[in-house]
């Protein structure tokens, strides 16, 4: 398989707002290190899961990809281009091949305009499509794919009128009208019910193999990646800590953060239940201005190697084939 | 086996007039809860779950009407005053709320949520006593007894629940209703709330309705499930049975429709639809409209609630089984 | 942030708006087209009495010269002389300052006693008659200009029903010598029994007037945050407590809803003056605002610009003091 | 945005009548709309409807309400009811005058505060806000007293005091709009700054610019009638309602009440009128008000 993308020691500091005091006296802004040098490659055709808590940097690094915030350090390829550094037109021309479902449909829609002119927005902007009937047919064609049927009576539609499960289409449709070809899918479906959750997972992994996508799909629930992601990255407080296929990480955890991760997932099956080892860390996740020193998780860890782990940062090891650790139980 | 019940709720109905008519949250909804027993109420938002439990408490927005019996302590909370029911409150039963955020006064400081919840049941117990059982319920927790003097925003998200669920145990109640209370937090913070509730139930000998929307929550935590749909609770059994014999078709769907952690299982069933508006609910069986294995009968008459293998069940499937419960009959 | 730091923040924050406002009423009172010399003098005086008036202010100075004498001048209690009496300005104000002080704290207690109890009554009763009737209360008194309800008060309890005095401060009868300046204090410390019941009177109306029509921005204000604030979960929590109903309303809601009104009513203190004025006015109310309205009809600029300047002092003054009040109920604010 | 609300005495009294009447937003629309076109209807055609010329002594002093004269004369034999119609006018005037300057000034610094931000927006909005926090009436006055009596310089010393109000709704709300996801969604789907504003930040600010500029009409109004109460505004003996008011205060002694009353309860009723209209509106240009998330 080919890579798609490919991130290289990807960085974004956001500068904390000083008080008047602190401005005078030229105290430099703290700063939270969302992201801290991470480095992966998405392959094309392949869902890539990024999982972690809240405060891990994930939606932060989606968004960098994309280039909505700009990095702090670090490169950014797709298809071997390097895009970290594309201003103006030529930013705006690769935003047709790399698009993004967010959490929140309802205000990721403006509210003022009817979600068919929204669908066909971007068509407008790239300016695809020589009329406007070819435009809207596209766009009742997208409406269609993304069940908003029949979709001419969903065309004029204001997002209030709409359920949340159908806005996530409409944004759905949005992403994927341009026919792009990475998608970003930031907590698509955090937000919605149980049923409606599943609903709208199984259209992604159609719309997938329709569209023929590459998805980077950001999520706090290790639980649905098993669903829809060939791989799957974990990070913890900025830093990636384990990336490895699927199986991997759900089958041979190497990290003892994604452990505990994999066993805090509350399990319904009540054999299952009792028999799971429970590894619970104590605590919580840490305040990302004065993250620790060496390995982050080594506080909170249960197998932190003493004059090692909390000085010294690990780099990332290779321990099976594609299976990637930083952890220095695997020096 | 314990048996004795600590709360008996008989044909509870609740609803709620909006503009645009009356909205039947609750209909029909009759279940107990024994001594020592977690219960946990499952289901998706809008099936009535957290009516239920703020009705107990008779904390429900002005705009509802409540029906049916709630019995606790041979009282009949519905037809309780307000006086009785505040001497109730925070004494015998207590509540965990979802967003310990916002759930607490964020200009107070912790003491003064605890001096003033021991003070108001107990008006004889000393400051200096109340402030000393506010920091043993802190240590039992988990959380340094010294942060009692903090405001709740400078807690992190988990201690703040933590000071919460020591908030509503401080007074020993011997029922506690949690609503969603793992719901606002991070899975590993969860797993720790969750571990806390548990050995904190053996510990004060209480009873818990555990009301969330998370089956593996459930699962974690109950003796006893109850699945609610749309206002209906449709099945209720032994959390085993639930999860290895689901008995109500909506029951079975919800359950292949969540993730769980088998890795080798990534087949993925949903339930076609949606939820039913409850202004309109749906003529016969609310589910009926989704439901796969739906009847003739199904669309025209409200199921009965059939006893079948030692759960009850909401579901014209077991027609001919032994009818625990027939509203018609009840509804008098 | 300590709560220290956070009052020295607050009085470092004011001062760019101290200078930005004196800067504004400078910039105001010369460069706007018009001549204040010629407005005072009149269109007719002589050329050389002209020049001779502008040398004696100093107009003749270039701008930012004169802006600094200004500003300096102001740094050390300088605000000029009165054209009119040839007094200095601040001694005038200062004079006038305690009857304004007097008329506002009155009426500022009223708006703040109906706003609150009224404010919370309703929101507890929300959508029932009482309520209704709070908000229609507060619809129309704010819909009426200040100096015509003053004028309504006047013809009915001052001339139709000759209950209360129809202007000034105290009686011309009455013997009397202030010591604070604020006549109801003064007269109880006097012992003056009579002169304090005739201070009373002469408040009544005025205070009254002022008082009604803040209060109905107060009242509206109190009972929106309260019905607002009721709605939240930690009311709820506290109900499920067994926290009883007035404790539920006034130790966690009202407290509560107070922290953003607290920050408006500030506003509305300095509003006060402004409604002061026009109250002051038809009152005959010894006070800066008529004062101020005086100095306007003589065209006595020195003193006007004082008397503006004076109260953007005592408006950055007020908030301050309002933000530190916020700080410590809210301990949030600080960080 | 609430907070800069606060201020705007139309704002209270409009959300109260809107409270009061629940879904009735129509019925206070419908009021409101009526009451400002009979006085915009009166301004027009003053000279057509005023029975008498508002200038000219037609009758004796001070004489009671009649059949002959509905709302009395006042101290110079002048008719009121014709003073009150023909006020109508410059009040009006000045207020429409008053807040296009305002507009004029606050809405285009808004704008560009709030989007281009950084220390540009800093600046101007601490200049804003320390207008902002002056009481307008007595800033009104200082400018008034300088400007002296006319038209134009009343609507001047008015527009000072609000233009900071229209400047802080616009910044604010372009400030947050454009941290609203759908903003950022724009974005993503390669939008333009300029289509962004016009497409995604215009629609979602244009309500509050019409709502803010209704409600500042009714201030307006006040704040006219104060000044002229004062003696700062348009020069006799052009009828003007707050002018009236403080001609009529020197005969309070004689009872004469019918010279304060007429005038009052017009610049009530134009208050109301414009408080009651520019709530409906609001309510009508708000697609998102009726629907909560």
């Amino acid at each position: 398989m080919k890579e798609l993308i490919r991130v290289e020691n990807l960085k974004k500091h956001f500068p904390l707002k000083r008080s008047l005091i602190e401005a005078i006296t030229r105290i430099p802004p703290r700063l939270v290190k969302a992201v801290d040098g991470v480095s992966f490659t998405i392959k094309n055709g392949e869902t890539l899961g990024l999982v972690g808590e809240s405060g891990s940097g994930k939606t932060t690094t989606g968004r960098l990809i994309l280039r909505l915030i700009e990095p702090t350090n670090g490169r950014i390829l797709f298809e071997d281009k390097e895009i970290t550094s594309l201003k103006n037109e030529a930013l705006r021309k690769m935003r047709k091949d790399m698009q993004i479902i967010f959490q929140d449909p309802m205000a990721a829609l403006n509210p003022y305009m009817k979600i068919g002119e929204a669908v066909r927005h971007p068509l407008k902007i790239h300016g695809i499509g020589s009329s406007k009937k070819e435009q809207l047919d596209t766009v009742y064609n997208m409406l269609e794919k993304v069940n908003l049927t029949p979709p001419r009576n969903f065309y004029n539609r204001y997002p209030k009128e709409l359920s949340g499960g159908q806005r996530q289409r409409v944004v759905i449709a949005r992403a994927l009208i341009t026919n792009p070809r990475f998608v970003v899918a930031d907590e698509a479906l955090a937000m919605l019910d149980v049923s409606v959750r599943s609903q709208l997972l199984q259209l992604l992994l159609d719309l997938k193999n329709e569209f023929n996508l590459t998805y980077l799909f950001i999520t706090h629930d290790l639980a649905t990646t098993k669903y829809i992601c060939d791989r799957i990255i974990v990070m913890y407080l900025g830093k990636i800590v384990e990336i490895g296929s699927f199986d991997d990480i759900y089958r041979s955890p190497a990290h003892p953060y994604t452990k505990a991760l994999i066993s805090a997932v509350p399990e319904p099956d009540p054999k299952i239940q009792k028999s799971k080892k429970k590894l619970i860390p104590q605590g919580e996740v840490p305040n990302p201005i004065n993250p620790p020193s060496g390995c982050r998780f080594h506080p909170r860890c249960p197998y932190s190697i003493k004059n090692l782990c909390s000085v010294e940062e690990p780099v990332m090891k290779e321990i099976s084939d594609n299976h990637f650790v930083a952890c220095h139980l695997f020096d | 086996m314990r048996s004795e019940k600590v709360i008996e709720i008989k044909n509870l109905r609740i609803s709620y007039l909006t503009r645009r008519g009356p909205v039947s949250a609750v209909d029909n909804v009759s279940f107990s809860i024994m001594k020592e027993e977690t219960l946990g109420l499952v289901g998706e938002s809008g099936c009535g779950k957290t009516s239920i439990g703020n009705s107990i408490l008779k904390i429900l927005p002005k705009n509802s009407s409540i029906e049916g019996k709630i019995l606790f302590e041979e009282k009949n909370l519905v037809e309780l005053g307000e006086k009785e029911m505040q001497k109730i409150r925070g004494l015998k039963i207590s509540m965990i709320f979802q967003d310990p955020m916002t759930s607490l006064n964020p200009i107070m400081k912790l003491r003064d949520h605890f001096v003033e919840t021991i003070k108001t049941h107990k008006p004889e117990i000393s400051e200096d006593k109340a402030e000393e059982m506010a920091e043993e319920a802190f240590k039992a927790v988990g959380i340094e007894p010294s942060r009692l003097k903090d405001y709740p925003f400078q807690l992190s998200g988990g201690m703040r629940q933590r000071a919460m669920i020591a908030l509503a145990l401080v007074l020993n109640p011997k029922f506690v209703i949690a609503d969603e209370p793992t719901t606002s937090l991070d899975v590993i913070v969860q797993a720790q709330i969750l571990e806390l509730l548990k050995n904190l139930k053996e510990k004060y000998k209480m009873s818990i309705m555990l009301i969330t929307h998370d089956l593996g929550v459930v699962a974690e935590m109950a003796d006893r499930i109850g699945v609610m749909y749309a206002g209906n609770l449709v099945e209720e059994g032994l959390s085993e049975k639930i999860y290895y014999e689901p008995k109500h078709p909506y029951t079975e769907a919800l359950l292949k429709s969540i993730p769980n952690t088998k890795p080798e299982d990534k087949k993925l069933i949903y339930i076609p639809g949606n939820l039913p508006d409850l202004i309109n609910p749906p003529t016969g069986c609310r589910f009926s409209p989704r439901c796969p294995k739906a009847m003739k009968i199904c669309f025209e008459e409200e199921p009965p609630i059939f006893e079948v293998d030692g759960s009850k069940v909401k579901c014209w499937l077991y027609k001919g089984a032994e009818i625990v419960e027939n509203e018609r009959v009840n509804q008098s | 942030m300590s709560l220290k730091n956070y009052i020295l923040t607050r009085i470092l924050l004011a001062v760019p708006m101290i200078i930005i406002l004196l800067a504004f009423i400078f910039l105001i009172l010369r460069i706007i087209p018009g001549d204040p010399v010629l407005a005072m003098l009149g269109g007719k005086a002589p050329k050389e009495v002209i020049e001779q008036k502008r040398h004696e202010l100093g107009l003749d100075k270039p701008l930012p010269i004169q802006f600094f004498d200004y500003f300096f001048g102001l740094f050390k209690g300088d605000f000029g002389k009165s054209t009119l009496t040839g007094r200095p300005v601040l001694d005038e104000l200062k004079e006038r300052f305690p009857a304004t002080v007097e008329l506002t704290l009155f009426a500022f207690v009223i708006a703040v006693l109906i706003g609150i109890f009224g404010g919370t009554e309703a929101a507890k009763r929300k959508d029932k008659l009482p309520d209704v009737l709070a908000r229609f209360f507060a619809i129309f008194m704010y819909a009426i200009p200040i100096f015509w309800f003053g004028l309504m008060l006047q013809l009915l309890f001052g001339v139709m029903l000759r209950w209360l005095p129809v202007a000034g401060r105290i009686s011309p009868a009455i013997q009397f010598e202030p010591i604070t300046g604020l006549y109801i204090i003064d007269s109880l410390l006097r012992g003056n029994w009579k002169a304090f019941v005739d201070v009373v009177k002469h408040l009544i109306m005025p205070g009254t007037a002022l008082g009604l029509v803040i209060s109905s921005i107060f009242l509206r204000m109190v009972r929106n945050n309260m019905v607002l604030v009721l709605s939240k979960d930690f009311v709820k929590a506290a109900i499920a407590r067994g926290i009883e109903n007035k404790s539920v309303l006034y130790r966690h809601a009202l407290k509560n809803a107070l922290v953003p009104i607290m920050t408006v009513m500030g506003m509305q203190l300095a509003l006060l003056l402004a409604g002061a004025v026009l109250t002051e006015t038809t009152f005959s109310w010894p006070g800066l605002g008529s004062y101020l309205v005086l100095k306007i009809r003589y065209r006595d600029f020195p003193a006007i610009q004082g008397a503006v300047v004076f109260f953007a002092i005592i408006v950055v003054v007020i908030s301050i003091f309002v933000d530190i009040i916020n700080a410590i109920v809210d301990p949030r604010v600080r960080y | 945005m609430n907070e800069v609300k606060n201020k705007f005495i139309s704002h209270h009294i409009g959300s109260l009548l809107k409270e009061i009447f629940g879904s009735g937003t129509g019925i206070i629309t419908f009021i409101g709309a009526a009451i400002l076109i009979f006085f915009v209807i009166l301004a027009i055609f003053a000279p057509q409807i005023a029975p008498y010329d508002p200038t000219v002594r037609v009758s004796r002093s001070l004489k009671p309400p009649s059949d002959e004269f509905i709302f009395g004369t006042d101290n110079l034999g002048r008719d009121v009811l014709s003073r009150v119609i023909y006020g109508a006018r410059i009040a009006l005037t000045i207020a429409f005058i008053a807040v296009l300057i305002a507009a004029a000034i606050g809405i285009p610094l808004g704008l560009i505060s709030g989007y281009i931000g950084g220390i540009l927006d800093r600046i101007i909005t601490l200049i804003m806000d320390a207008i902002y926090s002056f009481p307008g009436l007595i800033l009104a006055i200082a400018i008034a007293a300088v400007l002296g009596p006319g038209i134009l310089n009343i609507a001047i010393s008015i527009a000072v005091v609000y233009a900071p109000t229209y400047y802080r709704v616009i910044r604010n709300q372009v400030a947050s709009i454009k941290d609203e996801l759908y903003v950022e969604a724009a974005r993503a789907i390669g939008a333009r700054n300029i289509v962004i504003l016009l497409r995604y930040i215009l629609p979602n600010v244009l309500p509050s610019v019409v709502v803010v500029l209704s409600m500042n009409l009714a201030d307006a109004i006040m704040t006219e009638a104060g000044l002229s109460f004062l003696g700062l505004g348009i020069a006799p003996p052009t009828p003007d309602w707050g002018f009236d008011l403080s001609n009529g205060q020197r005969f309070v002694l004689s009872k004469a009440w019918w010279g304060l009353l007429y005038p009052g309860l017009a610049i009530i009723t134009v208050v109301l009128g414009f408080s009651m209209f520019s709530e409906g509106v609001n309510e009508y240009l708000n697609p998102t008000i009726k629907e909560k998330r």
